[in-house]
């Protein structure tokens, strides 16, 4: 049981890793600054929630675990915010800003 | 096993960290932003990552700090990027 | 040493020490709370208090003939901060318990509220500033906690940088920022020391700190980061840069209070930490380096001062060149005349803290008065108001050296201990420091004292005139300092330099 | 070498790059940008070295405070072609600089290496006499008991940092409320996130400072965080910056040192001593004071990052 789930900590972590290579690569690849805040959310939405995923498991408590939802909770809210703002400002005032 | 949520956690900073030393020359201000959001959520990462190889306390409280403020500078980004000094002329025009 | 196994049990008394620190601390709070008109009230009546507290704490001292010693909390040193007065510190509050009251006297009309009781900006902020200043120099003067002390130098720069700007013209923005800089940069590199000293001997008390200083590595890095850091604060040369326009650009009140007292509080810490904290450190190399420093900073000091075309601006380029002064201790405080050398950097402290501020506040009635203060429009003024030039003439004479002065008392005890000491070469820097000083005083004088009354937009009132009288006077009477006066500022003197050998 | 010396050595190196980063960055808004990814860098290390409540300080002030702070200076030079610091600085001095800057750093690593690895610490005595405070934070003890005297005054600094900072406006500005007047369009998605997130943060700023007294965090830390959600609330336009003028924010501005002051004061009536705290009551004493000192840090800092008050005070 726990190979098991040390299993799936290694799979879900290894996919969080690779959502936050792939946020960075988009970041220094693509070619403007709305496509390249689309890579950014990937990260962030995906790449910490894959992580929280692979070490829900091996929370010492219940009230550990919930406290692992609730910070990928306020990243997810942190940074749906912050692309939408960053997005907004891009379009306003041009990419240059 | 903590060594394998280590290695993440130092692989995962690297990657963000690339990001922001490569956007060094921008090519803009919300470019450099971006990879401080980024690097901001990876940082969060590896910490959970860190206190869970290490069993560090009081760890959760800091992750949790910075997920409270992870927004905070793009925020501050915008809202000094639309100061009062040049009203709209065109208010009603947001596009 | 004179701190033996007292070093920490508190003396009769000790509990007073607490008071100058905490009492201005409650006049910032409650000023700037109740706001308005009450700021200046509060400020001018705990002053006459603070006096008080500073009278009681030096007559406890010269009657046990033992620096007195508080612990607060109930939590000794090394865990706990332990507050000690000795005759300096005792010396240095009663001078800011009476300089303090005599800049406040000569503001109140710069910085009055209106009759209808409505807030200002620059009075709150003066009013409150200045005792934030108080509190910071007392806890300087009587910390026995090196991180302690960094908190007053903290305390000291929050209250004195605004002062510098209060006017609200942009060079003075500038000035202050650039102060500002200075003094963040100085604290910084004190902290460095202090938490390099707590790294290598885990206390940060000054007495139990000197007992287990050896020269090794880290005390000597420290040692010169906290001089470093002090030394900007204080303005040696070549620091300096940022003295002379925070000091011309303040409003005079605030003048008189930086160049009179808040460099010398970061003085103080010098001397406590070479003193206090490192007599074990050999001293003569350092010594030397801070005495030539100070050297070059009477000579170049004086020499920028002659070449100023404002008042003000020539007063502040003295204080760079008075500062020179102070250091010529350092490289004497180990010796037989070691004691003659420290009453003498004391004196001169003391002394100059009064004149300047005699001086600064002469200036200030002067271009009130005038309207402005070009050194080459002041033809004639002299006949215009002569006891606000006596003050600043008998201010002069003490930075001269001239007798009767306190800088004359000063500066022949200097004197004689580089003498007697064999160091002939700062009696030489001296005697050509005085001689520029009364270059520059004279382009001040000369033409002050000749030639017609000019038209004054509003002569100087009487009172303020004799505040700065008064001060200048001080610096004067100080010449007739009985010896009783240098008895008092040995108790608790530990001798610098290797004094353990 | 472990895992975990490597991350070490990494982050050790991640920190270095940041700082150069931040020091040859173009312009002060990337600089900016370095500064608050530099902070992030450095809660991590603070928990490499189990220093978690240093790490939760720098993680609320670095990230929040300071860094809203450092985006609206850079933002406000913006329209200046280069600071005056830098017409200012030649080649020469600026070589000179970084030969100083060198020079000290050198220093202080060798003397680091020098010291013992094992060096003197008041640790232990600092547990031994937590006890007689009722805590189970030795942090905490330190801070509001064995050395309160010099958190105390720390709180005046806090106090005579805003006095400086509105000793900047203009006269007839003067008690009016700080920062300057927006156009009146609020970001609509800076809104909502304003009003999901302050409640949940000012719940975890409680919570912050509650368990202080017994784990890591505080008053300074809670204070922090509820400092950083009202900020939020003023971006967001859903309040106002108060008046300078109004009596409660300068009660709310003095309310700590006051208390911790007060407390010190009765200290020597009821105790024995000034900052002496009465047997038994330690605690409960202690979280008193704690409570209006993260009431307190809550107020200033954000005025502090407002800024002088920059409009015509109203009656």
């Amino acid at each position: 049981m726990s190979l098991a789930l040390d299993l799936f900590s290694i799979a879900a972590i290894s996919a969080g890793v690779f959502f936050f290579l792939a946020g960075t690569v988009g970041l220094l690849r693509f070619p403007d600054a709305l496509s390249r805040l689309h890579a950014l959310t990937k990260a962030d939405n995906l790449g910490l929630g894959l992580i929280v995923l692979g070490l829900l498991p091996r929370a010492e408590s219940l009230l550990a675990a919930l406290m692992l939802v609730a910070i990928w909770a306020l990243v997810q809210l942190a940074g749906a915010t912050a692309a939408q703002l960053i997005g907004r400002a891009v379009r306003r005032k041009g990419p240059a800003i | 096993m903590s060594d394998f949520l280590l290695a993440t956690a130092g692989a995962i900073l690297f990657t963000v960290a690339v990001g922001l030393v490569r956007i060094l020359g921008g090519p803009g201000d919300a470019d450099r932003m971006m990879a401080a959001q980024l690097i901001g959520t990876g940082g969060i990462a590896s910490l959970l990552l860190i206190a869970a190889a290490t069993g560090a306390r009081g760890v959760d409280d800091v992750a949790l700090g910075l997920a409270i403020l992870a927004a905070f500078a793009s925020a501050a980004f915008v809202n000094s990027g639309a100061p009062a000094e040049e009203p709209d002329p065109n208010p009603a025009d947001d596009r | 040493m004179t701190e033996g196994a007292s070093a920490f049990a508190a003396t009769a008394g000790g509990s007073l020490l607490a008071l100058p620190i905490l009492v201005p601390a409650a006049g910032v709070l409650l000023s700037f709370l109740l706001g308005g008109r009450q700021a200046e009230r509060i400020a001018l009546a705990l002053m006459p208090v603070q006096f008080g507290f500073a009278v009681a704490i030096a007559s406890l001292i010269w009657r046990s003939g033992q620096p007195l010693v508080y612990v607060l909390g109930g939590y000794a040193p090394p865990l706990g901060i332990a507050l000690r007065a000795d005759g300096f510190s005792a010396v240095m509050l009663v001078t800011t318990s009476l300089i303090m009251p005599a800049a406040g006297l000569y503001a109140r009309t710069n910085f009055a509220t209106p009759n209808d009781g409505t807030e200002r900006r620059a009075p709150l902020v003066f009013w409150t500033l200045l005792q934030a200043i108080q509190a910071a120099l007392s806890l300087i003067f009587l910390g026995g906690d090196l991180f302690n002390l960094y908190v007053a130098l903290e305390l000291l720069t929050f209250a004195a940088a605004p002062l510098v700007c209060l006017d609200g013209r942009p060079e003075t923005l500038a000035a202050a920022l650039r102060y500002l800089m200075f003094a963040l940069f100085g604290a910084l590199f004190y902290l460095l020391g202090v938490a390099l000293l707590y790294g290598a001997y885990g206390t940060l008390d000054i007495v139990l700190l000197s007992r287990q200083i050896r020269a090794e590595p880290a005390v000597w890095l420290a040692a010169g980061l906290m001089t470093a850091g002090l030394l900007a604060k204080t303005a040696l040369f070549p620091l300096h840069l940022w003295l002379p326009p925070a000091h011309a650009n303040a409003p005079a009140a605030a003048s008189a209070v930086l160049s009179g007292l808040v460099v010398k509080g970061s003085f103080f810490l010098i001397v406590r930490l070479w003193f206090n904290v490192l007599p074990a450190l050999p001293n003569a190399v350092p010594g030397a380096i801070l005495a030539a420093l100070g050297s070059a900073a009477i000579l170049a000091g004086s020499a920028l001062a002659l070449r100023q075309e404002r008042l003000k601006l020539l007063i502040a380029y003295s204080t760079v060149a008075q500062i020179g002064y102070l250091f010529l201790m350092f490289p004497l405080a180990s010796g037989p005349w070691s004691a003659e050398a420290f009453s003498g950097g004391v004196m001169q402290a003391l002394s100059h803290a009064f004149a300047k501020a005699a001086m600064f506040l002469s200036a200030g009635l002067i271009a009130e008065s005038l309207g402005h203060d070009r050194i080459a429009g002041l033809g004639g003024a002299g006949r215009a108001m002569p006891v606000t030039f006596l003050a600043l003439g008998l201010g002069g004479l003490s930075l001269m050296g001239l007798p009767p002065s306190g800088g004359f008392a000063a500066k022949w005890l200097l004197m004689k201990a580089s003498i007697e000491a064999g160091q002939w070469v700062w009696a030489v820097v001296m005697l050509a420091g005085g001689l520029l000083a009364g270059g520059y005083l004279y382009r001040v004088l000369a033409p002050a004292l000749s030639g017609n009354r000019p038209r004054l937009k509003s002569p100087p009132r009487r009172s303020r005139e004799n505040v700065a009288l008064a001060l200048a006077l001080a610096a004067v009477l100080l010449a007739f300092a009985p010896p009783t006066f240098f008895a008092f500022l040995q108790i608790g003197r530990p001798a610098a330099g290797a004094a353990l050998r | 070498m472990s895992v975990l010396q490597a991350l070490d050595v990494g982050l050790a190196f991640l920190v270095f790059a940041v700082a150069a980063w931040t020091v040859f960055a173009p312009g002060p808004f990337a600089a900016t940008v370095g500064y608050v990814v530099y902070g992030l860098l450095l809660s991590l290390v603070w928990i490499r070295l189990f220093a978690v409540d240093v790490a939760l300080t720098e993680a609320a002030i670095g990230s929040g405070v300071t860094g809203v702070l450092l985006i609206g200076a850079a933002a406000r030079l913006r329209g200046a072609e280069t600071t005056p610091a830098e017409e200012a600085l030649t080649g020469l001095t600026r070589l000179f600089a970084a030969g100083l800057c060198l020079l000290v750093a050198a220093a202080l690593a060798a003397v680091v290496l020098l010291l013992p690895d094992q060096g003197p610490t008041l640790a232990p005595q600092s547990m031994e006499r937590l006890p007689e405070t009722g805590l189970g934070n030795p942090v905490t003890a330190v801070l509001i008991a064995f050395r309160s005297f010099d958190t105390m005054l720390e709180k005046v600094v806090l106090v005579l940092g805003v006095v400086g900072v509105w000793s900047l406006a203009a006269d007839r500005y003067w008690g009016g409320a700080p920062g300057e007047a927006r156009a009146e369009r609020p970001e609509p998605t800076l809104a909502f996130f304003a009003q999901v997130l302050a409640p949940i943060g000012i719940l975890v700023g409680v919570h912050v400072f509650w368990v202080g007294a017994d784990e890591p965090g505080g008053a300074f830390q809670g204070g922090a965080i509820l400092a950083a959600m009202w900020m939020i609330v003023m971006m967001a336009r859903l309040t106002e910056a108060p008046q300078a003028s109004a009596f409660w924010l300068r009660l709310a501005l003095i309310a700590g040192p006051a208390v911790f002051l007060a407390a010190g004061v009765a200290g020597a009536v009821v105790a024995g001593g000034f900052f002496a705290y009465p047997p038994g009551l330690a605690k409960p004493l202690i979280l008193f004071i704690e409570t209006f000192m993260t009431f307190t840090i809550a107020v200033t800092l954000p005025m502090l990052v407002a800024g002088p008050p920059r409009r015509e005070p109203r009656r």
